[in-house]
């Protein structure tokens, strides 16, 4: 299976560590990553306040090019990009008028939007085209022990997404537990981090990166799991606003990626742990169980 | 075409019904150009047809006119043809002379161009002109109707219905598929808004009925079949098996003090789950009939046949216990049916945000209703599933009601039951309890009372329909609580408000398997699945079936005096027509020009009633008129043109077709 | 006593406008609001709205033009579409709120030297020009226009941001910005 | 296509299902075209094939059927009837000319005002797409040769095979299509 | 007193129509001894001229057989009209159009370029088409034209009395011209034979069961047929249940289904309509797949239902053809 990689910029910038694991972990899945090329940002949330015809046009330009490049399905990692390419990909469907503006965009450069190019979250591609199966053969090191509160937070399940349940996605909590983790129930799984509000309006934002990370920890939780480079550098940057305001609340963050890498026993550079403000430091104490066969190979009939 | 018969004299009338009709199409245009036509001998307009003197305009023209033809175009000929008929009749003509058009329902009701709907109404009405030069003198056929009487479901709807009718002497058979009757109501605790004990008003009735000599009582069973047409439906009844010989068993229970599970084990369904029952038990202490019954799902000599069968021993001489019983049917013959198949409660898990089946201490109202009631698991006293008293408690009203992502309607009970288990909470706890509503909805009989001696009793109400419930907690008082998140709208305020006990007001649904009971009985549902009345103002109770009527919570969200009131509308219905001793049926039955017949058979397998024999010696169709109900469908497919269906031959059709095409 | 009219006169509607957002792609189903409350009470930010987002749908449904578009509501949702997701009657709460965003931008009304805004419009500026973001010259951007001595209170993150190697004032850019801009140029031509 | 021409479309609507549903369409005061004319009966297996020709020959541009929903026709199986002389006179239709969106089949429960609605719109603005199916005028067109080549024969008129004489060309043949 | 004169003429036929007259054998003697055959192109020599010549209504009757197609037949069918007091529609063609009106599914053009140009056996490199008018040294030469469009005798000119069949069987052929002779007539526009659809006389009328379901339909020639049961109740498409009877169910003694050439009864204003509502309803299938799946085998309907009255049937020809 073959996927149109699309970083967008947060992967290239504050969350090139998300990059940096989910790439080798893919690939080390067996799953066919091809950049888009050229890709532009996908206008994110910023860019729907300015002007959203402009902001779906923008995004359609991935589209379209993906489309061009052989039509794969878009593996959109961050949160905001997952979001607003469906958003736009429903809003073409839905509204001819928003379709003709795009169209016209497309036409002038000799490009089209027509084929419906799905856009999927990695978290969807692990578990319904690869399957827990095929990725706990893989684990080597499980992270027996390490209790971890599964934070998805707001935008790849609300509300274009349809490979996780709105109010209680469990496709992070099944991953973890693939990898040998234990998972933190708790209610906050799809509470917003805040956003761009962090650094706007810190005392939004700051209130509620605290509320997660107090929560998580009271729970029990060794760390969160994200799935977005924003959500990340909140969970993980605001440590000292945080503490100057509430107090001390460290619990590290890493991306669900960092943690397949670990339990996969790929080498430190391929975790890119080293790019978080407060550190993860934990190692796999048990030491590793026998790797599960393969299913035996079918004999086949002389 | 009309060569061999008398002069055809047309009366036309157009109705304007008040300005219903009359705001949207030209009346006075649609009469001037029907009068335009050959054969009218008189076009008029009148403001209201169905009015009296409307018919009686009918009547003297149809004896000054020498009117041989009637048509009027108003209303749906579902509402009116009736009226219209009889008036033609009592003029002095074959009521089948009349002919309907409706250019209210399907014309000014739904058209909004004045010159447009005219001319719709012209085309129409030149249809029916044309088409009623075709209609033929027929004889309304009557059918005579079997006295006893079905009624399906055994709560408070069917028991009234059941009871209103044995008490005046006709024979009732009530099917309950639960091994009891009492329905929704027997697990009520009170009865809002006087705070009657639901057992005590519900319970009497319930023995009366299992008791009464005209009433036969058929729990544990369903409805399978049903054949036939108003006044002689024939009717299927399967018995499950309650492994209990009913005849036998007094009801004394040393069964259940025997069975080899020492202690009640299974979640018990009457209780909604909050209590347990071994698995031979009687639902509820006044259940009826008072007869116990045997669960195969968990029954240990039923399931692996490996048991010391004590309640065998215990039952003794009476011999009451019978593993050997299989599924068994009647066949009965009656006249009538109600149909009052209940609702059944929303599930609430399907809101996630409000947390039920994650926290504990989230109840649904029906489980509430258990709890406080005194014969309930806890014998009344209200003790939360994690063993606290609770000092707050919220209720949440609509949930799964007026909401788009589950049910859009208005549940219409839940205001008022909420507020009856906020005054009974608030008895049995003292705790602070809050009402959070969108709208609250009081319109009944000493409803609006109940709202204000709530107020006065402390119940607090906050207008806003709740975010989410969770355990987590951002203040001190919070902890180890439910923190209910809502908006406060009337303040304009967000709050967090911490509880520990939650209740779901939730909702009322069609029962899960109303499409397969709509079916079995040829009802119609509307979109959301309630059984859809004949007509919602004037039909409330009759449905699309004659015969059938409906009553109670399968219609539509009602309380119990609602139900208890249709019941009695149904009950009334049925008796009317037993009364009556027969149905006229409408004439539009079909038959076979025996002699143009070739006797092809292509119509015979086509009758889904059976209604079409092959005449062996003449060699050629028959269709018996007693079974026929008019469909049509052997006409339409009648290769030779030799089967016509009266009030719906083939020419008068073809009429119909041609004149609404008759316009420029 | 320093004291302000509350009540509202007709003339203080902007009548057309509750309509006029009604008719954009996604807000078109504000009509059906029956005022429940429901949006307020899931999000996560009306901790400090001045209105609830109840209110500012009713206000926009009533023309309350002005007070909308000048609310701190409508630049403190933070997109998350929890109300969205949870607004019995499907109302897009939170795309009416991005229309409202847009026209308080284009109207020129929104909270002076409130950074959201400032930083939509950077961010704008920015992906039209280079075709990308680069994280760190924005934020620079948004500290110099709102706040440049906010700037230093953020030195301790400046310094883990650096210590990670996750700090570039390198501008990202696409290679085909030309394409871009025909894009641009249009899709704001009138069809 | 004259600029105002609309399209003319009888409907035939079963007597429990699409005709109730289309009485509640009234009911509900929902707003539809007024191009659709109903005619009732009983069920949609009473809906002849003839009629359907017959509404087409006789100047209708489409064709609506109503019916009960499968499984719920009041006659048990009506509809299932009309369903499959439908499928095949598509068919027919189809090799004569006429447009498979002229004619349509729908189940409209008793329930479905709204449906009614939706239908008769959306079929209205099909066949106004489509244009005037214009039977009764293009029998027309056809049946004028009937007089032109008469004419056109008796001007060139020499005396040889098929030469009408004057007296032919007066009396006109009577055109007697039905 | 002479003996009524009474002509025979065809249009666009096959000659089988003719061919039956001639099948009358002994009997036409018979026949002949009652009436005289004043006009029959096809035995006897014959001018226009005599024709026109005749005072009108002189012809006591005529048979006429064949459609209506090109203006040769239009001006015989009206001059025959005025010739005769008894105008008689002979056979499918003339009834309702007959094979020949199987041609209003195609425009004229396609069929002359095939006949002219495209079959088999034609060589005409030129594409030589007939022409209406032919001139070469100062001579004239017409030919008829054709008609875009086939047409039944009465859709051209008024007719009396109809016999049907392709061809008519000697026996209804009799039995109308006694009619005729004998005086007693059915009222103007009859068809001369019996209303009953033709299961009426077929024997195989006993073997049909009384719930045929069909779950596919058969063309005659993918199976063996059984001499003795129902066409129907073989899943093989049989017109008669929606075909007149009269013809002594010729066809199905012969073992092969009935094609529908005496048209529908009178109760019926389109034969081929009948039949498929009545096909169909009997299909067992109850979803669109299954339904269609059974309709495989009737791939042709118009062929099928309308092979000898598409020309008079309710839609008479494809409606997107050029007038």
């Amino acid at each position: 299976m073959k996927y149109s990689y699309f970083p967008g910029c947060s992967l290239k910038g504050l969350g090139r560590a998300y990059e940096e694991s989910l790439l080798p972990v893919m690939k080390h899945l067996g799953v066919d990553l091809q950049e888009l090329d050229d890709w532009n940002c996908c206008g994110a949330t910023a860019y729907m306040s300015v002007d959203e015809a402009k902001a779906c046009v923008l995004a359609s330009r991935n589209l379209a090019l993906a489309e061009r490049d052989g039509n794969h399905p878009i593996l959109a990692p961050c949160s905001a990009c997952y979001l607003v390419l469906n958003k736009t990909k429903h809003y073409l469907h839905q509204y001819p008028k928003m379709k003709a503006t795009v169209d016209r965009a497309l036409n002038a450069v000799g490009m089209k939007c027509e084929k419906d190019v799905p856009v999927r979250h990695p978290l969807d591609v692990l578990i319904n085209d690869i399957g827990l199966d095929a990725i706990k053969m893989k684990v080597t090191k499980p992270l027996q022990g390490l209790k971890v509160a599964p934070y998805y937070g707001c935008q790849i399940v609300r509300p274009y997404a349809t490979f996780d349940d709105q109010a209680n996605p469990t496709t992070m909590d099944r991953l973890l537990e693939a990898l040998g983790a234990t998972v933190i129930r708790w209610p906050l799984k799809t509470k917003c981090c805040g956003g761009s509000l962090t650094g706007t309006i810190p005392e939004a934002g700051i209130r509620m990166v605290y509320i997660l990370l107090n929560e998580a920890k009271k729970r029990g939780a060794d760390c969160l799991a994200t799935v977005c480079p924003l959500c990340q550098f909140n969970l993980d940057g605001y440590h000292s606003a945080v503490r100057r305001q509430y107090g001390d609340v460290l619990l590290p963050t890493v991306y669900f990626s960092q943690l397949m890498g670990l339990a996969f026993g790929l080498p430190d550079r391929d975790l890119a742990l080293n790019r978080a403000a407060i550190p993860f430091r934990w190692r796999p104490s048990s030491p590793p169980p026998a790797p599960a066969k393969p299913p035996a190979a079918k004999s086949v009939a002389a | 075409m009309n060569s061999n018969r008398e002069e055809l004299r047309i009366g036309f009338y157009v109705c304007h019904c008040g300005h219903n009709i009359a705001a949207t199409v030209d009346c006075a245009e649609v009469a001037r150009y029907v009068g335009t036509l050959p054969h009218v001998a008189l076009s008029r307009e009148y403001k209201y047809m169905c009015s009296d003197p409307g018919q009686e305009l009918i009547q003297q023209d149809i004896r000054e006119h020498k009117l041989n033809r009637v048509v009027v175009a108003s209303c749906s000929p579902l509402l009116h043809e009736h009226t219209f008929r009889g008036a033609t009749e009592a003029g002095g003509l074959n009521p089948f002379y009349f002919h309907m058009v409706n250019i209210r329902e399907h014309n000014s009701w739904v058209h909004t161009d004045r010159k447009e709907a005219t001319e719709k109404a012209k085309a129409l009405a030149q249809a029916a002109i044309e088409r009623v030069a075709h209609h033929k003198a027929l004889e309304v056929k009557r059918v005579k109707i079997h006295a006893d009487v079905l009624v399906v479901g055994g709560g408070i709807a069917g028991i009234h219905a059941a009871m209103t009718m044995a008490n005046a002497g006709k024979k009732v058979y009530l099917v309950e598929r639960e091994p009891t009757i009492g329905g929704h109501m027997a697990k009520f605790d009170k009865t809002f808004p006087t705070l009657d004990c639901a057992a005590c008003i519900l319970t009497p009735k319930m023995s009366e009925v299992g008791n009464h000599p005209n009433i036969t009582l058929w729990t544990y069973s369903e409805v399978t079949k049903v054949d036939g047409y108003v006044g002689n439906y024939k009717v299927t009844v399967k018995h499950k098996p309650r492994y209990i010989v009913e005849d036998a068993c007094v009801g004394c229970m040393e069964c259940i003090d025997a069975c080899v599970y020492k202690t009640p084990k299974f979640e018990d369904e009457f209780n909604e789950g909050l209590g347990k029952r071994k698995p031979v038990f009687i639902p509820f202490p006044q259940a009826t009939p008072q007869v116990v019954i045997i669960d195969p799902e968990t029954c240990l000599n039923l399931k692996t046949g490996k048991c010391k069968k004590t309640c065998v021993e215990a039952c003794a001489d009476r011999m009451a216990i019978d593993f050997t019983q299989q599924e068994t049917f009647d066949e009965i013959e009656v006249g009538t049916m109600i149909v009052a198949t209940g609702f059944k409660t929303f599930d609430a898990k399907r809101v996630p945000a409000y947390g039920y089946g994650v926290y504990p201490n989230v109840y649904t109202a029906l489980e509430v209703e258990r709890l406080v009631n005194a014969s309930g698991p806890t014998g009344g006293e209200v003790i939360t599933r994690d063993g606290r008293h609770p000092k707050s408690i919220g209720i949440i009203h609509c949930v799964g009601s007026r909401d788009k992502k589950t049910n859009v309607w208005c549940s219409r009970v839940c205001c008022m039951y909420s507020m009856k288990l906020a005054l009974l909470l608030k008895e049995h706890t003292g705790a602070e309890i809050y009402n959070f509503y969108i709208d609250i909805r009081t319109p009944g009989k000493g409803y609006e009372e109940f709202y204000n001696k709530l107020l006065d009793e402390g119940v607090h109400f906050i207008r806003g329909r709740v975010g989410e419930v969770t355990d987590w907690a951002m203040t001190p008082e919070e902890e180890g609580k439910l923190t209910i998140r809502v908006e406060d709208t009337l303040a304009g305020y967000v709050r967090r408000i911490p509880v520990d006990m939650v209740v779901l007001a939730t909702g009322l649904e069609p029962q899960q398997d109303a499409q397969d009971v709509r079916r079995l009985f040829n009802l119609s549902c509307g979109g959301e699945g309630w059984f859809l009345e004949r007509h919602p103002k004037l039909a409330p109770v009759s449905t699309f079936t004659d015969g059938i009527f409906i009553a109670g919570g399968c219609q539509g969200p009602r309380d119990i005096p609602d139900t208890v009131a249709q019941a009695g509308a149904a009950a009334a219905e049925c008796l009317a027509l037993i009364d009556k001793g027969y149905v006229e049926q409408e004439p539009n039955t079909a038959f076979v020009l025996a002699e143009e017949c070739s006797g092809c058979k292509s119509c015979i397998p086509l009758c889904p009633y059976t209604a079409i024999a092959f005449d062996e010696s003449s060699k050629v169709a028959v269709i018996n008129e007693a079974l026929c109900k008019g469909c049509g469908t052997c006409v339409a497919s009648c290769p030779s043109g030799s089967i016509v269906q009266n009030l719906f031959e083939d020419d008068e059709v073809f009429s119909e077709i041609k004149g609404v095409l008759a316009y420029d | 006593m320093n004291i302000t009219r509350t009540i509202k006169y007709e003339a203080d509607r902007v009548k057309g406008f509750g309509d006029e957002v009604m008719k954009v792609p996604g807000c078109e189903k504000l009509k059906d609001c029956i005022q429940c409350g429901t949006c307020s009470g899931v999000c996560p930010l009306s901790v400090y709205m001045d209105y609830t987002p109840r209110q500012v749908m009713e206000l926009t449904r009533f023309d309350f033009k002005k007070e909308v578009l000048s609310s701190k509501t409508i630049w403190l949702c933070a997109s998350c579409y929890a109300c969205t997701c949870e607004c019995p009657r499907e109302i897009r709460i939170t795309d009416i709120m991005y229309e409202l965003k847009q026209r308080a931008i284009h109207e020129g009304v929104y909270p002076r030297k409130f950074p959201i805004p400032v930083l939509a419009q950077e961010f704008e500026k920015m992906v039209t020009a280079n075709g990308r973001i680069s994280e760190m010259p924005l934020v620079m951007k948004l500290f110099m226009k709102t706040d440049p001595l906010g700037a230093m209170g953020n030195w301790q993150m400046g310094l883990d941001l650096m210590k990670t190697g996750r700090f570039s004032l390198a501008s990202e850019k696409i290679n085909n910005r030309e394409q871009l801009a025909k894009m641009f140029a249009a899709a704001e031509e009138k069809a | 296509m004259t600029k105002d021409w609309k399209p003319r479309i009888v409907a035939f609507f079963c007597n429990w299902c699409t005709y109730t549903a289309a009485d509640l369409a009234g009911v509900s005061r929902l707003k539809y075209a007024s191009n659709v004319r109903v005619i009732r009966l009983m069920c949609s297996g009473r809906v002849d094939p003839q009629f359907i020709l017959e509404a087409l020959t006789h100047g209708a541009d489409g064709v609506l059927i109503g019916g009960c929903h499968p499984f719920d026709c009041h006659y048990v199986e009506g509809n299932y009837k009309m369903l499959r002389r439908f499928q095949l006179l598509k068919r027919l239709l189809a090799d004569m000319g006429i447009e498979d969106q002229r004619v349509r089949l729908e189940w409209i429960s008793a329930a479905e005002g709204d449906k009614v609605k939706r239908v008769i719109n959306d079929l209205t603005q099909q066949i106004q797409a489509l244009g005037p199916l214009g039977f009764p005028s293009k029998v027309a067109d056809w049946d004028r040769e009937m007089t032109e080549l008469e004419h056109h024969v008796t001007a060139t008129a020499a005396g040889v095979c098929a030469c009408g004489e004057s007296e032919m060309a007066a009396a006109k043949p009577e055109v007697a299509h039905v | 007193m002479s003996k009524p004169k009474l002509g025979i003429y065809w249009c666009a036929s096959c000659g089988g129509c003719e061919e039956t007259v001639v099948d009358l054998a002994e009997d036409i003697l018979g026949v002949v001894e009652k009436v005289d055959i004043v006009l029959w192109p096809v035995a006897m020599d014959f001018k226009y001229e005599d024709l026109r010549a005749m005072e009108d209504k002189s012809l006591f009757a005529t048979l006429l057989n064949g459609a209506i197609r090109s203006t040769e037949q239009e001006e015989m069918a009206h001059l025959l009209r005025r010739k005769s007091q008894y105008l008689i529609a002979y056979g499918s063609c003339a009834v309702t159009g007959g094979i020949p009106g199987l041609a209003n599914q195609f425009p004229r053009e396609q069929i002359l370029k095939y006949v002219y140009e495209e079959t088999p056996s034609t060589v005409n490199e030129k594409k030589i088409r007939p022409q209406l008018k032919f001139e070469e040294s100062g001579r004239e030469v017409h030919l008829p034209g054709l008609w875009n469009v086939v047409r039944s005798l009465d859709q051209v000119v008024d007719v009396d009395f109809y016999v049907p069949g392709c061809p008519p069987t000697p026996n209804i052929t009799r039995e109308a011209v006694n009619a005729l002779l004998s005086g007693k007539l059915p009222p103007k526009g009859s068809v001369l034979c019996p209303d009953k659809a033709l299961c009426d006389e077929c024997a195989r009328k006993d073997s049909k069961p009384t719930n045929v379901a069909f779950v596919e339909f058969k063309r005659p020639h993918q199976q063996l047929l059984d001499p003795a049961k129902c066409f129907l109740a073989q899943g093989v498409v049989c017109m008669g249940p929606a075909t007149r009877s009269g013809c002594g169910a010729q066809c199905t003694s012969g073992n092969m289904p009935c094609t529908g050439c005496f048209g529908g009864t009178s109760r019926v204003r389109d034969q081929g309509a009948k039949i498929l509502s009545s096909l169909c309803a009997n299909i067992e299938a109850k979803d669109e797949a299954g339904i269609n799946k059974a309709l495989e085998g009737i791939p042709d309907p118009v062929g099928t239902f309308y092979r000898y009255g598409l020309a008079k049937s309710l839609l008479r020809r494809r409606v997107d053809l050029p007038a």
